[in-house]
């Protein structure tokens, strides 16, 4: 199978091929690995590459496509689809608008919101604020532009992932 | 010794204080919120009974329904851990009102010690040193400017009753004054209740430095070796190390001295720390406050010293006399504390709530984890988001600090991103080997040489994400035909519990 | 220091040397037989190789793959552990000759001490005390009469090659001398490939007690205070302490003279145990073996004296000099340690492989978890059953005892039976809070006590398996009908991972 | 539900009764206990029962009536059987002969096979010998009789509860 990696907008074409139960070989650009496998525990794995040994914490969601690594102790946010869909993807994004749906970064309490349906914003604005473990969190918005609806309510608990306000570029 | 020991408190202090009570023979009970049945002290005190709602008001902090528990359960003493009502003197007034013992010092001493000014003037008395600065409270904002063109620039305004650097603001010049006031009186009033404000110098290359004391009712009354606290992220203790590298056995002598002073100066008679600012350039000494309560960071000292400072707590409010005397004390070695939070130093550390679906501590020799994780709690979102405590001693502090690498590496907690990397490296900075840092560290110059740092096992991270990307296609395909997925027990593509954005 | 070090072990001793080599900065080998691919120490070294097949003959004996590994992977020195190649001269000498240090004493020291009859020889010629008997082995059954007339009975026959308990056969009828002799003889020859067999005096109320030592490659050689291994099981050590209860300062001094003079006798140069028989009436000490490699039980030693001895092992393999000299080393506090096997104590003790589904480990105030287990392990069926060795320290052999229940009570491994529980009731019992015990206390005098032990909590256990039925019955209900089960995430009925009979 | 629990050839009449989420109302003979209930990792209970506090490993398996209960250090090996299917069990075992199906205490290798089938053993007398973890471990005839079929194979290796042997008891 080919897949096409994107971590931190840096795309990586990898081949992947299981060569017998437990052994894969990859191939990442023109480097080829490789790779004796094991999950020990779910989601944990312990990949042995040329000996040298490596503990990797993979946190994967059935329905994204987006793969969260933790290697001794950093963390690589990897999305990684298989190559036809990913060509698929991209001509589709090519004629998507820039909209932004702003989604709640962790669980919390929203404690206040700043910003009304209609109103323009413009980049590093604080939108609302969020609260969780004594801690009070502001939520920027990301571009320019006109916030679209605003989800969230004050005083409602939120969790990670929900959305909280979209915020819509400003007309080109 | 007590009959029963009701543990007013939640997380790994309340576990701390169990683990105590457990070696004193001494059973103990468990108060917990509606959100923390499944929390571990629960699981492990003797008897654990329910006290309210998730939110700490009506449950951590109902002193009702806490006393309720203690008659109920014939619980005898009552200890507060730290935080919660562990400095509250109504609480611990009310306690005694019962017939309960309040594990921690008279209330005069609580009092006395929980306001900024009061405390100053007590230990002033006893010339214990302080920071060049005022008294008593300003007036208002033209009495402000009439100190601080006395003290001399730089300033700190502080609000009286302030703490955990809420209600504090550094003064470069002079026109800056009147606003500096206005914040941190409006700042002392929405946080403490408590709008006093005064001014004091502003110490250069400030070292957080703090004695442990401990005293018993008989009127002794020792101190400890220093611990050193002046990695702060956010003036928040982040990691803390004892001894500290800037303290000669002179200077810890005059420093402990000066705790002992400062406690007796309010008849102190449990264990406390005296907590002092220190010139990193000077290597003067300055009272800041002392915490009438079992800290956060004691088991630094329990390494270098040997001495159970919790247990001898317990002791010393049973009425035993303390069993050293200060020769006693000896300093062994060197101890590293880090404090694990629930937070992502990856993104501005927002707070991580969530379930803890694997979770693999550090062991062996010298290594000692003070938690209240276990492998399927849900961390909630309620309270504080410290997770644990990872504390090691080393013979000298270079081993201690390759110990501490050592741990933190074998620390596994799948589910929630924690601070874990994030020690790891600031523990491996040159600055920290070399104990040239203050308490501007972290902020000022750790963080963005950190936000910057390499990434050198991309290739890994990206074949390994690959792997589970063939591995869950292949289990689709093999499931839509109908077949078996491969032989592991659990396919690759199952949610580990946590959604991702 | 060394480039590279392969650790050729499994199990928590791989895990205790990686330890030591990280906190020295120096990078790991592992090797691994194919039943081991999940094992801990394979997945944290920083390297690791298979090595052969399961079984250990293959594999963590295979002298010939583990060296090429090393060259391989250009490793510079190798730990053995204990067990396995630990004491094997010729894999000592293979390394040499390939220019790779093995970590342990030089080979001349391994080769004395293997065999009871040099070592013996070897002790005696430095006046070190030996159990009345003989320095030669026994010729026929002839002999072995002659002999056992004049050392006198009770008498131990023992085969020279022995040790863990096999190849000894006690006499106390000299009728019963010439069964004996063949038993020791062939019980040799099949075991240990030699059956030579010599006498020697019984000793009454025997104690296992033994010192560590630690030499360097310079002639020094040093002591620690003693080892407690009197609690035994079948020969074998449960639970060690350290100190000895029985030892006072002046035969601590005598004994630590002794085994230096024992290590001093073969030029030891690295760490090591001399192992002694002590008379619990008496208070005589006798030398036993010599142990040329890092012991199971090394970490008590550690607690109470400070000294890394797996680190120091090491630099002294490196050719560094002792940091320390004799006068250095102090004993503070009491540490204990027990050995938590993967055995089932109430069915007698047979060996429980399995998978460990859950886990919980101690921690908090000085306790310390040597363990290779984790969430998810397979404990194969082909080596030792020793999961992990639980040690805690306390500043007096009381606290050590209450710190010791308490970790015991906080450990939790579900999945297969582990002789946790077990610890708790040997360590709670009376005579072990005296101290008063020998080598026979377990086999003689606890277990048939233990056995007929009460269970007080049965009503809750009835309770606990009622409502699991009930809500399995109530999952299967709904299931029948569509539904969906209750609330939990996981419902009860579902196998925990093992099956039982 | 109504259950009888039998511990140690002691039979226990248990009724079992969910008050509302969590919360259980037990009958044990003729005591009677409130029992607040969690599970916070799988198999692994929390109970709250009077206000003191258990945390119960229970060990069960889909097919079996069998839990395993491990409490403050003590095992307890527990038959749970709805009521009604007790007493229909009960019966069918009056007419039940003594046979003995003899199983693997434990994962390990078969050592040595010492009876054949057609054998009159005592109780107590070594049929074979198990090998796990370096240990040798003798199964002992529980009857006196006759061996029937021996399963078991020298060399082989046996898991937890495969068949070992027959033995049937002497003809009365």
């Amino acid at each position: 199978m080919t897949y096409i990696a994107t971590y931190r907008d840096q795309i990586t074409r990898i081949q992947v091929k299981e060569t017998e139960p437990n052994r894969f070989r990859v191939a990442l650009g023109d480097k080829e690995f490789e790779v004796d496998f094991l999950e020990p525990q779910r989601n944990i794995l312990s990949l042995l590459i040329d000996g040298r040994s490596y503990e990797v914490d993979v946190d994967a969601v059935e329905t994204s496509d987006n793969f969260g690594v933790m290697l001794k102790g950093d963390h690589y946010e990897i999305e990684v689809v298989e190559e036809r869909k990913k060509k698929l993807a991209l001509k589709m994004a090519a004629g998507a608008s820039g909209r932004q749906d702003l989604k709640s970064p962790m669980a919390g309490n929203v404690k206040t919101i700043l910003v009304r349906p209609g109103e323009s914003v413009s980049a590093g604005q604080v939108l609302l604020i969020l609260e969780a473990m004594k801690m009070q969190n502001e939520i920027k918005s990301p571009i320019d532009g006109i916030i679209g609806s605003v989800t969230a309510r004050e005083g409602v608990t939120v969790s990670l992932g929900d959305p909280l306000c979209v915020v819509d570029p400003l007309p080109q | 010794m007590f009959k029963k020991i009701l543990i007013a408190n939640r997380g790994e202090i309340a576990i701390r204080v169990h683990r105590a009570c457990c070696e004193l023979g001494v059973p103990t009970v468990a108060i917990f919120s509606e959100a923390d049945r499944a929390a571990l002290h629960v699981r492990v005190c003797d008897e654990a009974y329910c006290v309210g709602p998730a939110p700490s008001r009506q449950s951590y902090l109902n002193i009702d329904r806490i006393l309720e528990v203690a008659k109920l359960t014939g619980a005898d003493a009552i200890h507060p851990g730290y935080g919660f009502l562990s400095e509250n003197a109504e609480f611990a007034e009310r306690c005694a009102a019962l017939g309960i013992t309040f594990i921690g010092p008279n209330t005069k001493a609580i009092r006395v010690m929980g306001n900024k000014t009061t405390s100053r003037v007590a230990v002033a008395e006893m010339n214990v040193p302080l920071v060049p600065g005022m008294k008593e409270n300003l007036r208002d904002e033209a009495h402000a400017m009439e100190w601080a063109e006395r003290i001399g620039l730089p300033l700190m305004m502080k609000a009286a009753a302030g703490g955990g650097g809420k209600g504090m603001r550094m003064v470069t010049r002079l026109q800056d004054v009147p606003a500096a006031f206005r914040a941190a009186q409006s700042e002392g009033l929405s946080f403490f209740g408590d709008g006093s404000v005064y001014l004091e110098r502003y110490v250069e290359s400030p070292r957080h430095i703090e004695i442990q004391v401990l005293g018993d009712k008989h009127g002794n009354i020792i101190y400890f070796p220093e611990r050193e606290c002046s990695i702060q992220r956010r003036h928040q203790k982040v990691i803390e190390e004892a001894p500290s590298t800037i303290v000669d056995e002179a200077m810890r002598r005059a420093m402990g001295e000066a705790a002992v002073k400062a406690a007796r100066s309010v008849g102190y008679d449990s264990a406390g720390t005296v907590e002092f600012i220190v010139s990193g350039k000077s290597r003067e000494f300055f009272f800041l406050e002392m915490n009438t309560r079992l800290q956060v960071e004691h088991p630094i000292t329990e390494m270098i010293t040997g001495v159970d400072l919790c247990k001898e707590m317990i002791k010393s409010a049973a009425g035993d006399p303390l069993p050293f005397t200060q020769g006693d004390i000896t300093l062994s070695g060197h101890a590293i504390e880090c404090r694990i939070y629930a937070e992502d130093p990856d993104n501005n550390f927002l707070p991580t709530p969530g379930k803890i679906v694997g979770l693999r501590v550090p062991g062996g020799p010298w290594v000692r984890d003070e938690s209240g994780m276990y492998e399927g709690l849900d961390v909630p979102i309620h309270y504080d988001p410290m997770l644990s405590k990872l504390v090691v001693w080393g013979s000298t502090r270079e081993r201690a600090i390759s110990r501490m690498l050592r741990a933190l590496g074998e620390y596994a907690v799948k589910g929630i991103k924690t601070t874990i990397p994030f020690h790891a490296r600031v523990i491996g900075s040159e600055a920290f080997a070399q104990g040239d840092f203050d308490t501007h560290y972290i902020d000022n110059h750790f963080r963005p040489a950190d936000a910057a740092r390499p990434m050198p096992h991309e290739d890994i991270a990206l074949i390994a994400a690959a792997i589970q990307a063939f591995r869950r296609d292949k289990d689709r395909a093999q499931h839509l035909m109908g077949g078996q997925p491969n032989g592991q027990e659990h396919s690759a593509w199952k949610s580990s519990g946590r959604v991702r954005r």
